[in-house]
């Protein structure tokens, strides 16, 4: 029995679930708007917590996938729905007929100039972790010139009213340390301070890692919020921010300063997602049915979750969640 | 002219221009002093903190903020009683530093 | 006969000078104290038993290991004995054999004459025979010597101190010296005599230089001690006769238990007293904060040197920039009295918990359950945290600090009229001890009180059925002898098994205070070694009395540990 | 310093607001130092650009220096401004402006609670009742008076005769902008601009030639403080802000200051005088201070005002060598004269900071 | 002093809008410390304040409303702008300004009891005048950082204003006009219905009990709150 499951999203939670909807005989077909398979992971250099290659870990689940009818460049247009499942007209007027849709259509990252107080996009030496994670693959980065100072602020677009994201973004302590550690790999000779106010290192290993980027790496770690940012007549950043630990507030000159973005949900997929009805939850991420037993699921039969689509997660997570949502497809088709 | 008023000078902590000498000397026979979670044990432990503004966790973050007359004072206080050293999360051995410190 | 006389010389000057040297050093008052005790009939019997009972006979090393105690008494007893019957010999013989010589000639003759006896002169059958035999019982421990030298593990030591060139060479000197003379005097060569005595000269010569130089050291070493005094410089007077009463023998090295990682058994005593020795204070002073100061090592000592005190008086020669201030202990008492309900006239048992059993507060607890089990007329003395004992303070040399938290306990003490004070810490019970003024308080460990109790049938118990073994804490065991009293308690509330090494013997759980230097892993060694030793009998139950061998043991235990407080409640 | 992120910000913040018909209320502070601003401010848009702007002889204080000064509670502060509000609708008036910054926090700040808390506004419509027997109604909009300005900068620049162009090098004038605390901090969209990067003096310094210095301690508070400064023991917390800003400023050599705060003039201008006596220390060329202005004085200025019509002789930091570097010709003999060329006699000299 | 409110501190806070506002949930992440001018020169840390209030427990909040730390801030509310939470420390502040002084306790600090000399000035201006600020109290003596030129104004204000065009002490609209009378009775009449003449009444009568038990007339003990200062005590090292 051949059945075709359509899945919106080739990054890893699309791969991993179409690798898996494949060895459970059933038909995944990945709809991805971008030119290649990978998604935000394919962008990234090393993972936290043992600095393994990115490249390593996306090439074995393209590897994997490849027998996986996919479309690139395309998108979903529009989706239909009847008894016998899913129509979906693509953008490329294809149309596929499908028994489940999973949406896996994963994160935006936050857009740092929202936080206008840091002054990305307005003081020259002011960047993303994105952007620090491409300077890692590429080696290049006009902003990053033998820096002597390198801030990293926390929580860029998380845990914040002022910018309507409340959520924790959850990977970004860990990514931040694993960053710190590795532009002291570069420079080793420069001092690396990170503004956090909760070191969120929730998962196996990543203490060790926390503990060698304060022992073996002379990564400081201030606890306080940065709360401005402004640039000096040699245009180094100057921030402020209190030294909670300390009670005094405390300034200092920075050359290059990180902002650790945030996770928001991906909205180029609200259209389709409305057509499906599948709600928002109230961080914007989309609403699954059960925080526990049902994280795979939505409030419409067929409509499949995975991944960062419903909330921040890591790598492990996703996959964990990929995995799950080829069983709970497979489960749903032989209903 | 007296204005009955003057100039307050900044609380800010400097961190361009903070002196990090005692700080980086301690580092060098302790590494360990750099794995501090700042969670507070040994302050809430402390025999001389039960009397007295004592706590180990700021007498670290002094040092690292060009506060070593203050850190020296606070350590005046100490007992050497030993009890943060048992208590320390991080396994630090906080009387070896605060001894370090001192001479 | 010259390089006899000229090392003989050489080493004679080099003890006199010494010797004036080391007495000069003594603080005024211990120099007169020395004085006395020279002539007083208790020390002066003490003297002479120890000169001979250390000195030659090594009693305390035959104690630890006969073989050893052999080894060494047959060396020295039979140089001893040698010289000895030389003279007699001399003193005896020479009349008959008219060899005398007169005037200053004579004394110099009298002075070499016994040693080269046989060149000089024929013995008489019982004196030859006495010679040989004392000669060959020498022999004899140079042989175990030798031995120990090449596999040390027969003669039951595992670690040897390593040596230096000149340790070396003077020894292969001495071992050289017995066997020289023998060939000498039984084929009578000329060579065999040079030979002899140029061996001689080299031991002498080299004798201030090297670990020998305890043989002669140790007699005033056994004065002084015996006057009973202190050391309070690490590197004179009284402590510089015992660095170079060290022999470097090496005992302390397995009894020390940081030599469970090897290398930590270069933090032993007996480099200690090397590098005070050498002069190398930078080594000095990092191993006298390294120790864990159990005390193990004194007790071990076949020399009995008082290491922990020069270690003590090594640490407080370090100079500190800052000073404490513990003036805030004046506003305690005045205003607040924060540290306990002081107490109305009519309470007798005033119970001090301490800083360490803070952390552990089951011990308080039970020791709460106990005294009101006993209906005994009690309170806390630091209910809501306490002034430090001042023990850590002294550990860490600082001397005069110290004097500020025992002024201040004392003065709370004293103000509560309490008739007794307990304490539940062995750390708090040594000061306590052996620095705190109370008249008319009698100062009790819990182990002790809780004994009383029981024996006074105020505290009923009923005998368990759990396996315990006692680990004795080193501030209770080794330095105040409370062997007894806890066991007995034990006994009365379970069986009570054997540890491997009980008592004085009795291993550092790894946590003492004593020491500023060793790591969390390196103290985790200790403890692991210390359990291991703990559970030699299979116990259920591992049962202390130190509130930190308590914490310390917990981290690495199969088996629950207790402090003997609660193991005396489980079973009122 | 990427100029284009500013821009995308001052766009997305970018306030709806009328251009004519405005309730006018004064400022206590301008109008008792800073008298010829507000004079300026109302010639430049009734006459000048022919807006109806009218001024009610019964309005009073908001109250709002009282009120940060934690002397009057907030109910107070809040019917003395429905007072005001009610005077507005008496005039048949729906737009209004203040001409303070105070003003307009606590008028942003009342209604915006009032939004929040309705029984709040109806708490203090009986208040108003029950104290002036009047019944007000909540403005349609709210302005600052720079705001009128920032929206009429084109205009007035269209009429410009001096420009913040120096006239000796040709280049422009390095223009320092200090925002009043109180105009978008508390409600970053009640600003053009927001409150990080507000646009309101940006914007009139840009149309009127000159080139904004963005220096660290750009968003710093002057230090007014209301109590920090009404209390002589408290005045060293006003005095060191101050000092904090003009420290991070000097490596820039500004030219001038523009405000939109009627107290801050005040503080960067006297605090310099007051350093310069305590310390020595003088922030311009050549022993002068940097002038301090408020954004009517400097409107007037490039719009060819007499700079002694503008109270620029108000200032304690000498204002000719800004003058000259603008190329305005002033007459010095009439810097301190009164109506009718009355001679006043003149301040004496600072003892450090130049004063001519 | 003992304090003349009696009822439960917390709960009266709490009714405060500002609190309403101000004061949601604190993550203690210190933007308003690294960003408050206050906390630079005084020792003062708004993170703490909150911290004390959001505590809800009636002995701290009694010790903070004695102090002098709630009287360091000086309102100009960019704690406001960047909080993640959404807090307000800067209204709280003015809630605790407000309590502080109707229970009393504001006396029993030195920068508490300078409220006398802003509640004498202000609330005198705006019931005498209609202003916060009016011209003609001002005082050299007591301001010598009017400098030269302030001192120059003061000695000619009148021909001065002329000169400037404000309307001063006259009739009809313009700067510095005499408010009408009705005005100025509808203001007294505002002051006594929300309850700020009675606070006012209660901070001079402080003031004048204070200057009494001190032997001071009412003129002196202005000026020693006015000019008293432990420099070295409020400052943050």
């Amino acid at each position: 029995m051949k059945e075709n499951i359509l899945i919106i999203g080739g990054g890893a939670a699309g791969m991993e679930a179409a690798t898996q909807l494949q060895k459970m005989g059933l038909t995944p077909i990945i709809v991805e708007k971008s030119e290649a398979l990978g998604g935000h992971i394919a962008q990234w250099d090393r993972l936290f917590p043992a600095f393994h290659p990115a490249k390593d870990v996306v090439d074995q689940m393209l590897e994997q996938v490849k027998g996986v009818k996919t479309y690139l460049n395309t998108e979903v247009a529009d989706i239909q729905r009847d008894n016998d499942g899913f129509h979906a007209i693509l953008s490329n007027n294809e149309k596929i007929d499908a028994k489940a849709v999973v949406l896996a259509t994963g994160f935006d990252v936050f857009k740092a100039e929202r936080k206008q107080e840091y002054g990305y996009g307005i003081y020259n030496n002011v960047m993303t972790s994105v952007e620090l994670e491409k300077f890692f693959r590429t080696g290049k980065d006009a902003r990053i010139n033998n820096p002597k100072k390198i801030g990293f602020v926390h929580c860029v677009g998380a845990r914040d009213v002022k910018v309507c994201n409340t959520y924790c973004s959850k990977v970004c302590c860990t990514t931040a340390l694993k960053q710190a550690c590795e532009i002291k790999e570069v420079f080793p000779d420069a001092e690396v301070y990170t503004f956090y106010m909760d070191l969120r290192m929730f998962g196996p290993g990543y203490e060790d890692l926390y503990l060698k980027t304060q022992k073996d790496f002379d990564v400081k770690c201030v606890r306080g919020r940065v709360c401005e940012v402004s640039e000096d007549m040699d245009g180094r950043l100057v921030i402020k921010a209190e030294d909670t630990l300390f009670g005094k507030p405390l300034k200092m000159t920075l050359d290059v300063l990180v902002l650790m973005c945030s996770m928001e949900k991906n909205k180029s997929i609200d259209a389709i997602q409305q057509k499906l009805g599948v709600a928002n939850n109230s961080d914007g991420f989309m609403q699954i049915k059960n925080m526990y037993l049902g994280m795979n699921d939505t409030a419409q039969d067929g409509v499949f979750v995975a991944g960062a689509c419903t909330a921040p997660k890591s790598l492990p997570d996703t996959i964990g969640e990929a995995r799950s949502v080829a069983t709970q497809v497979f489960n749903y088709i032989n209903r | 002219m007296d204005f009955g008023f003057c100039l307050s000078p900044s609380s800010h902590v400097k961190m361009d221009t903070v002196d990090l000498t005692t700080f980086n000397r301690l580092k060098e026979t302790n590494p360990d002093i750099n794995t501090c979670i700042a969670c507070g044990s040994c302050t809430a432990t402390c025999t001389a903190g039960n009397f007295t503004e004592m706590s180990f966790r700021r007498i670290l973050l002094m040092l690292q903020r060009g506060k070593e007359d203050e850190a020296k004072k606070m350590i005046q206080r100490c007992m050497l009683c030993g009890k943060c050293t048992l208590v320390c999360p991080r396994g630090i051995n906080i009387r070896k530093i605060l001894l370090d410190i001192t001479r | 006969m010259l390089p006899f006389v000229l090392g003989m010389a050489f080493v004679l000057t080099y003890c006199v000078v010494g010797l004036l040297r080391v007495i000069a050093q003594l603080p005024k008052d211990d120099r007169k104290q020395f004085w006395r005790s020279l002539v007083t009939p208790k020390t002066a019997w003490a003297n002479i038993r120890d000169l001979f009972g250390d000195c030659l006979f090594h009693v305390k090393i035959w104690k630890r290991n006969p073989v050893l105690g052999y080894m060494h008494s047959a060396i020295a007893f039979g140089w001893f004995m040698i010289i000895v019957i030389g003279h007699i010999m001399l003193f005896t013989l020479k009349p008959l054999q008219n060899v005398e010589v007169q005037g200053f000639e004579g004394m110099f003759t009298n002075f070499y004459y016994p040693i080269f006896y046989k060149f000089f002169a024929t013995e008489t059958p019982v004196f030859a025979f006495l010679m040989d035999f004392f000669l060959l019982m020498i022999i004899s421990g140079i042989l175990i010597a030798v031995v120990k030298k090449i596999y040390s593990k027969i003669v039951g030591v595992k670690r040897v101190t390593k040596f230096g060139l000149a340790d070396n060479m003077i020894r292969f000197a001495l071992w050289t010296i017995f066997p020289l003379r023998l060939l000498a005097e039984k084929t009578n060569i000329m060579g065999f005599w040079w030979a002899y005595s140029i061996d001689l000269c080299i031991f002498m010569c080299m004798l201030p230089f090297t670990r020998y130089m305890h043989i002669p050291t140790e007699a005033l070493f056994i004065l002084l001690r015996h006057a009973g005094l202190n050391a309070r410089e690490p590197r004179k007077g009284y402590a510089l006769a015992q660095i170079y009463s060290c022999p470097s023998c090496g005992l302390c090295i397995d009894a020390c238990p940081m030599s469970v990682n090897d290398k930590n058994s270069g933090n032993t005593s007996a480099y200690f007293m090397k590098k005070l020795r050498n002069a190398d204070d930078a080594e000095a002073k990092r191993i006298a904060e390294t120790c864990l100061m159990c005390g193990k090592c004194v007790m071990v000592c076949p020399v009995s040197i008082e290491s922990c005190d020069i270690k003590f008086s090594q640490r407080a020669a370090v100079p500190y920039n800052i000073n404490s201030d513990h003036s805030y202990l004046d506003v305690i008492s005045t205003e607040t009295q924060r540290s306990g309900e002081i107490l109305s006239n009519n309470n007798k048992v005033l119970y001090f918990a301490g800083c360490m059993t803070q952390l552990t507060p089951k011990i308080m607890r039970s020791m709460k359950q106990i005294m009101e089990s006993a209906g005994e007329n009690y309170d806390f003395m630091d209910k809501d945290g306490g002034i430090c004992c001042g023990r850590p303070m002294l550990l860490s040399g600082k001397t005069a600090e110290a004097q500020a938290m025992i002024a201040k306990n004392t003065e709370l003490i004293k103000k509560s009229g309490a008739k007794k004070l307990v304490l539940s810490c062995p750390i708090c019970y040594k000061v306590f001890k052996d620095e705190y003024h109370l008249e008319g308080i009698e100062i009790q460990h819990h182990t002790q009180y809780i004994d009383e109790l029981i024996k006074k049938g105020k505290l009923k118990v009923n005998k368990g059925e759990v396996n315990y073994v006692y680990h004795d804490p080193c501030e209770l065991g080794r330095a105040f002898g409370v062997y007894d009293e806890p066991r007995e308690v034990i006994e009365n509330v379970g069986n009570l098994k054997k540890a491997k090494s009980e008592k004085e013997l009795s291993i550092c759980c790894g946590g003492s205070l004593g020491s500023f230097n060793l790591t969390q892993q390196e103290r985790d060694e200790i403890t692991e070694n210390s359990v291991n030793d703990l559970m030699f009998n299979n116990p259920e139950q591992i049962v202390t009395a130190c509130p930190l061998c308590l914490k310390t043991f917990v981290r690495k235990s199969p088996v629950a540990v207790k402090d003997i407080a609660e193991v005396v409640v489980e079973n009122i | 310093m990427i100029i284009e992120g500013k821009q995308k910000i001052w766009a997305d913040y970018q306030k709806d607001i009328p251009d004519d018909h405005y309730f006018y209320v004064r400022s206590c502070i301008r109008q008792a130092f800073w008298p010829g601003s507000e004079v300026t401010f109302l010639d430049i848009t009734r006459n000048k650009l022919g807006k109806d702007f009218y001024e009610n002889p019964y309005h009073t204080t908001c109250g709002g220096i009282a009120y940060h000064s934690d002397t009057i509670p907030q109910e107070t502060a809040m019917t003395i401004i429905a007072r005001q509000f009610a005077l507005m609708k008496e005039s048949g008036y729906e737009n209004y402006v203040c001409s303070c910054i105070t003003s307009f926090g606590c008028y942003t700040e009342t209604l915006e609670t009032w939004h929040e808390y309705p029984e709040l506004e109806a708490k203090i419509r009986q208040y108003l009742w029950d104290s002036c027997k009047k019944e007000f109604a909540k403005p349609k909009y709210l302005a600052h008076a720079s705001d009128l300005i920032y929206k009429f900068r084109f205009e007035i620049a269209k009429q410009m005769k001096f420009p913040l162009v120096n006239v000796k090098t040709g280049k422009p004038l390095k223009v320092v902008e200090h925002i009043g605390c109180h105009y978008s901090k508390m409600f970053p969209s009640k600003g053009f601009g927001g409150a990080e990067y507000p646009h309101v003096l940006v914007g009139m310094i840009e149309a009127w030639g000159g080139e904004v210095v963005d220096y660290p301690e750009r968003r710093q508070c002057c230090g007014f403080g209301f109590r920090q400064y009404f209390v002589q023991a408290n005045r060293g917390y006003s005095e060191s802000n101050t000092h904090k800003k003009f420290e991070s400023m000097e490596p820039y050599e500004p030219d001038l200051i523009i405000t939109n705060c009627p107290g801050c003039p005040y503080f960067l201008d006297r605090w310099q005088y007051v350093i310069a006596e305590q310390t020595g220390k003088t922030y311009g060329k050549n022993g002068y201070g940097i002038p301090a202005l408020t954004y009517e004085e400097v409107a007037g200025l490039v719009m060819g005002y007499d700079p002694w019509d503008l109270g620029l002789q108000m200032h304690q930091v000498a204002i000719e060598p800004l003058l000259e570097k603008m190329g305005i010709p002033y007459d010095p003999k009439k810097k301190y004269q009164g109506l009718n060329g009355k001679d006043l006699g003149q301040p004496m000299c600072p003892s450090c900071i130049k004063s001519v | 002093m003992e304090y003349r409110f009696k009822g439960h501190l917390v709960e009266e806070l709490y009714k405060d809008y500002r609190i309403k506002e101000g004061m949601k949930a604190c993550m203690n992440c210190g933007v308003c410390t690294a960003v408050c001018p206050a906390a630079e020169f005084y020792k003062y840390n708004p993170k703490n304040i909150v911290n004390i209030v959001a505590r809800k427990n009636e002995q701290d909040l009694e010790d903070l409303l004695k102090s002098d730390t709630i009287w360091y801030c000086g309102e100009c509310m960019s704690c406001v702008t960047r909080c993640p939470r959404a807090n307000a420390p800067g209204l709280v502040i003015m809630a605790l300004r407000k309590l502080s002084m109707r229970s009393g306790l504001y006396m029993q600090s030195e920068k508490g009891r300078q409220q006398y000399v802003v509640v004498k000035d202000l609330c005198s201006n705006i019931l005498n005048y209609g202003y916060c600020v009016y011209p003609r109290t001002f005082d050299y003596e007591t301001h010598k950082e009017f400098g030269p030129v302030g001192k120059w104004i003061n000695d000619n204000l009148d021909d001065l204003h002329a000169r400037m065009g404000s309307n001063l002490d006259g009739d009809g609209p313009g700067g510095l006009r005499k408010i009408p009378k009705e005005s100025l009775d509808q203001l007294k009449n505002i002051f006594d219905v929300t309850g700020a003449t009675e606070l006012m009444e209660q901070v001079l009568g402080d003031a004048h009990e204070e200057a009494v038990k001190e032997n001071l007339s009412d003129e002196e003990y202005f000026m020693k709150v006015y000019t008293e200062n432990d420099w070295e005590k409020h400052l943050n090292h």
